[in-house]
């Protein structure tokens, strides 16, 4: 029930937030709104016992990501975005198509909620948690790991290059 | 040992038991802890006006002790003003996150091994995580403004606390590598078993977070986005009454929150010193001669102070906080159990003090980082150092899991590795000589 | 308990926000923060099925994608940074040419 | 690693924005010591160019010379530098003496001479004390006002003034020294020894200190000539010139004292030597005070004092650099025309030439070691 309620407030705020986070002019009411968003599935993820991706998504997303997102904001100045019109021409369309993906996706989750007969996991089975991450990313996942910090190295480097003035 | 506040939990109604427990530990954590920065306050102008040859607060109550309350009220009672054009949101909003930010953390700290608001499996992650949300507090209020010098402050100390950050993170990762747990109170257990502090095998790291925590406090001689013969007063320049307030209290708690940070991982936690040395252990009646000293100095102190009439409220408080102090004392060696139970949080106080007399120290000290020095120091010489410290505490693990040789051996052998690198990279900057051309007539 | 597909409807609702946030926003820096969220959703699923499955693969496929997150925001920034430097804008419907 | 790149972008943003801009520190402004007004041209925060746009203190001091008498005249002189009052007072008292061809009595130069240098170590403990906390350090202020205070107090007990002391009289002295000046006096400098180590403690070996005033303005030998700056800035540059040693005035030429010069020219070499003059000052003052000769304190320049006509410059080693005032006498009790020559004001022409290429927090560093007094600046 605790579980239930929880659920279903952070849900309500995660979605309310978002929806503001594409509707506000101000892009720094945006990134206000899209850390609250943030907050709230990570403390869904802690519900769902992933503590590890739950802390770093409070610290790579909201500590890190959002951060720049902010001080590219006040790098370029934005008083003219404003005052312009926040919405592209194509809105009503896109909006629609968006709409109707929405309502087909939630369909098909409602009318398929029973089709995966899984069992319900026991409550400890992901714990402890880190130390089963550390595990599993290190035997299993060694290689994609690997890459993914080339990744971060080679946009790290991209990153600089296309900030730096020439 | 058990919580304390377990012995309320039969007379709670089972369904809001969960509930209301933690939220009691709760209340006496944050009301603890406002009081204890309000008072650090008060201890940082006693402590820096005594190493400039002055007073410091002396009117408000004996000695100035009632000063924070004054100020306190003071800033209450201040008109709160919203520049023109500024966020009228974001200006309300970023001071509380910094408050926020500063006070969640506390949620888990282990001030005693039985006074835990809660411990989770990935503790010093959160901890970290939630104490680097205040950076949002600076720069949302210096953006929220709209004035020149609190964006630039805001600026240059978003900078600082990410780049300080990365070395930061680097020197925990030292004491997690040595304790194998995230878990804030597994780390103090963990130097419970090794019987030594990680301070003693980890200085490098210990120093690297010292140095760092400074900085991520913006305090000096890193406080540039305060610095108030360049920035006035950086990104709060423009705030007031009860919101500056409110970004005081956060500065501070902060400071206590790394302090906190730092002693848990590297200072042994409620461990007293030398905890494996059982002829010490008469160091538990340490809070019995604190406590006794303090009433010891109350009644010096009110012996000299004036006769005069209207110094009597003054005497009399005095008076009071001395009998207080001398009934604490009495009370904690005439009760044996009372003793026991506040050790824990008797010791992580008085190191979280050191800490805390340590910041402020500093800043009776040193001059003021320029800004490319700070950010050089921070991204040329702590984080090299820091990684380098992390490589060779695992060099120094592998030699003692692996090799079997001593624990504490086999990670000096990595310190001393690191402090090599440490020399090598301060060899690329020159010394500076202290001399004159020449002198004569 | 709650049921895995709620987790699922939520994630399906944040994707379809920001969907909507890409397609119609004209701001470079929203539209990038929309992809974020449509991440997010996607991370979301990843977990709550890990949950339902008690297999931690999910959990690292989440992480992965906010490693894959963390780069895209850096590019994509370093790209806005850019652009507002050679056209002074940073809205998408005025970045129409192919030529600078 | 997102962060990484975050701080890149920190570094940057001062790089950013528009490409030159301007900006305007002061006349309010916590470090530019007074109502000095500095003009900045700033790439991202690196200093292009300076100007600085001064007056916002001016009082006509020389135009009011022109008309009050001599006697008069000379507290205002107090108001032009009004940390150095007592050095005003000397250089204009003996200009007139000079004018009148007269010569103050030897126990009332062996007094100036000890005022003088007294002043000279309470300027300087001022300057100290500020250019610290400018850069950040806050407890020297503290230090060194506890030391000045000992002086101020000498100053008060022989004229009754702390700042604006008037202490000096055309031809001499008004008063005789108080019972117990000389042994304040050595009192005074037994200590203070120990306290400049103490000041040197904090500083001089500070990394910090260090690494904020090395190659920080620095200025040219050849710079500093061309630019007429003088006292410890000139020294800083290693010019071995000092008005004391060059011209001696009063009784500067009666004792053992030694001009430290810089070797760089930058604000470290600068505070050295302001550091190392506060001991010479206190060598002058315990050789002084031991040799104090008695006598008159007053020479004879009659109750009016009415200077042939003529012009005169006469110049002293104040402690911010050379002290000048040019009188043109018509024969009457007022000047004709006097000018004054403020050590600041010529000094702090070299402010944008040590400015350039530096940072922001630089030009705070540097206003600071130039050691400028508005009220001497304006005049």
């Amino acid at each position: 029930m605790f579980y239930l309620v929880n659920f279903y407030v952070l849900a309500a705020l995660a979605v309310i937030s978002a929806i503001f986070v594409i509707t506000r002019r101000n892009p720094v009411h945006s990134v206000i709104f899209l850390i609250i968003t943030l907050l709230s599935l990570a403390l869904l993820y802690v519900q769902l016992q992933a503590e590890f991706l739950a802390a770093v998504q409070i610290i790579l997303y909201i500590g890190g990501i959002m951060v720049l997102f902010l001080f590219v904001i006040m790098l370029v100045n934005l008083d003219i975005v404003t005052r312009q019109a926040p919405f592209n021409r194509q809105w009503h369309v896109a909006g629609l198509a968006a709409l109707v993906l929405l309502a087909e996706l939630l369909a098909v989750i409602y009318w398929g909620r029973a089709t995966p007969t899984l069992p319900q996991a026991p409550p400890t089975a992901l714990q402890p948690n880190t130390e089963l991450i550390g595990i599993t990313l290190f035997q299993n996942y060694l290689l994609p790991f690997e890459i993914a910090s080339v990744l971060l190295l080679v946009a790290m480097i991209g990153a600089v290059l296309m900030a730096k003035r020439r | 040992m058990t919580n304390p506040f377990d012995i309320l939990a039969p007379y709670l109604p089972d369904v809001l038991e969960p509930f209301l427990l933690p939220l009691l530990q709760i209340g006496v954590v944050f009301l603890g802890l406002s009081l204890i920065v309000a008072y650090i306050v008060y201890a940082e102008r006693k402590i820096l006006a005594h190493m400039q040859v002055r007073l410091g607060p002396m009117r408000v109550g004996p000695h100035g002790l009632l000063q924070p309350i004054a100020d306190g009220l003071k800033l209450l009672l201040k008109e709160d003003i919203i520049p023109r054009g500024a966020d009228s949101f974001i200006f309300w909003l970023a001071p509380v996150l910094s408050v926020m930010a500063a006070f969640t953390g506390f949620a888990l700290i282990p001030f005693a091994d039985n006074f835990i608001v809660t411990d989770v499996n990935v503790g010093l992650l959160f901890v970290v995580g939630i104490s680097s949300l205040g950076i949002y507090g600076i720069i949302l209020g210096g953006w929220s403004s709209n004035s020149h010098y609190p964006l630039l402050g805001a600026l240059r100390s978003a900078a600082q606390l990410v780049s300080y950050e990365v070395a930061l993170g680097f020197a925990l990762v030292s004491a997690l590598l040595l304790s194998g747990t995230l878990s804030m109170r597994g780390i103090v257990e963990a130097q419970i078993a090794h019987g030594v502090w990680f301070v003693f095998v980890q200085p490098v790291a210990f120093f690297i977070l010292f140095v760092a925590a400074i900085a991520e406090t913006n305090r000096n001689p890193f406080d540039l986005p305060e610095a108030e013969s360049e920035l006035v007063a950086g990104f709060h320049t423009e705030y007031s009454g009860f919101r500056f307030s409110l970004y005081f209290l956060g500065e501070y708690a902060a400071m206590v929150l790394v302090s906190s940070i730092a002693v848990t991982l590297f200072l042994g936690g409620w461990t007293r010193p030398f905890q494996s040395w059982a002829w010490l252990d008469s160091l538990k009646y340490m809070p019995v001669a604190l406590f006794a000293f303090a009433a010891y100095w109350c009644v010096v102190h009110e012996r000299r102070m004036p006769r005069a009439p209207e110094w009597r409220w003054q005497r009399l408080m005095l008076l009071g906080l001395g009998g207080g102090a001398a009934v604490l004392a009495v009370g904690f060696a005439a009760l044996p159990p009372v003793l026991n139970a506040i050790q824990g949080v008797f010791w992580f106080l008085i190191k979280v003090c050191g800490f805390l007399y340590g910041f402020i120290w500093f800043r009776g000290t040193f001059p003021r980082y320029r800004f490319d020095q700070l950010m050089r120091l921070g991204w040329h010489y702590m984080i090299p150092v820091a990684i380098a410290n992390t490589l060779f505490c695992g060099v120094g693990l592998v030699l003692w899991r692996s090799l079997g040789w001593n624990f504490a051996g086999s990670l000096w052998i990595g310190t001393l590795l690191t402090l090599l690198v440490a020399l090598l990279l301060a060899g690329q900057t020159e010394s500076p000589e202290p001399t004159l051309a020449g002198q004569g007539d | 308990m709650v049921p895995t597909w709620h987790y699922l409807m939520l994630s399906a609702a944040l994707f379809t926000i920001g969907v909507i946030g890409v397609l119609t926003r004209r701001n470079v820096l929203i539209i990038l923060m929309s992809i974020e969220l449509i991440l997010n959703a996607v991370n979301l699923n990843l977990i709550a099925f890990s949950r339902q499955l008690s297999d931690v693969t999910g959990q690292i496929f989440a992480l992965f994608v906010i490693t894959v997150a963390a780069a895209e925001a850096a590019v994509g920034l370093g790209i806005l940074i850019a652009l507002f430097r050679t056209r002074d804008t940073i809205n998408a419907d005025e970045i129409d040419l192919l030529k600078g | 690693m997102a962060k990484d790149n975050g701080s890149q972008f920190g570094v940057e943003t001062t790089v950013l924005g528009a490409d030159e801009i301007i900006l305007n520190m002061g006349p309010q402004h916590p470090s530019t010591h007074g109502v000095l007004r500095v003009k900045l041209k700033l790439d991202g925060e690196k200093v292009v160019a300076s100007e600085c746009i001064i007056g916002y203190l001016h009082r006509g001091v020389e135009k009011i010379g022109e008309n009050r008498t001599y006697p008069q005249f000379a507290p205002y002189v107090d108001r032009t530098d009004y940390v150095a009052a007592v050095s005003n007072g000397l250089g204009y008292c003996e200009a007139v003496e000079k004018l009148l061809g007269a010569e103050a009595p030897p126990r009332a130069r062996w007094v100036r001479t000890i005022l003088t240098e007294l002043q000279r170590i309470a300027s300087h403990l001022l300057w100290l004390g500020t250019h610290a906390l400018d850069i950040g350090a806050i407890t020297p202020l503290f230090y060194t006002f506890r030391e000045r205070e000992e002086i101020l107090k000498i100053f008060e007990k022989y004229c009754g003034a702390r700042l604006t002391t008037h202490a000096f009289r055309i031809g001499g002295l008004q008063y005789e020294t108080y019972g117990g000046f000389e042994d304040e006096v050595k009192a005074f400098c037994r200590d203070f020894d120990k306290r400049i180590d103490e000041y040197e403690e904090l500083l001089t070996s500070n990394r910090i200190w260090v690494e904020r005033t090395r190659n920080i303005g620095v200025i040219s030998a050849e710079h500093a000539i061309a630019m007429a700056v003088s006292g410890p800035i000139l020294r800083g540059s290693g010019i071995r010139w000092d008005i004391r040693k060059a011209m001696p005035y009063a009784a500067y030429d009666q004792f053992q004292f030694d001009i430290p010069i810089g070797q760089r020219g930058d604000t470290y070499d600068r505070y050295l030597v302001r550091l190392e003059e506060m001991r010479q000052s206190r060598r002058i003052l315990l050789q002084a005070v031991e040799s104090i000769p008695e006598g008159p304190i007053l020479a004879r320049v009659g109750k009016v004092i009415k200077p042939p006509p003529g012009e005169v410059y006469h110049s002293i080693e104040a402690p911010k650099g050379e002290l000048g005032y040019y009188i043109v006498s018509d024969g009457t009790t007022q000047p004709y025309r006097l000018r004054i020559r403020p050590p600041s004001f010529i000094n702090l022409q070299a402010l944008d030439r040590m400015v350039q290429g530096h940072l922001v927090a630089d030009v705070v560093a540097i206003i600071g070691t130039i050691d400028i007094v508005l009220g001497e600046v304006d005049r």
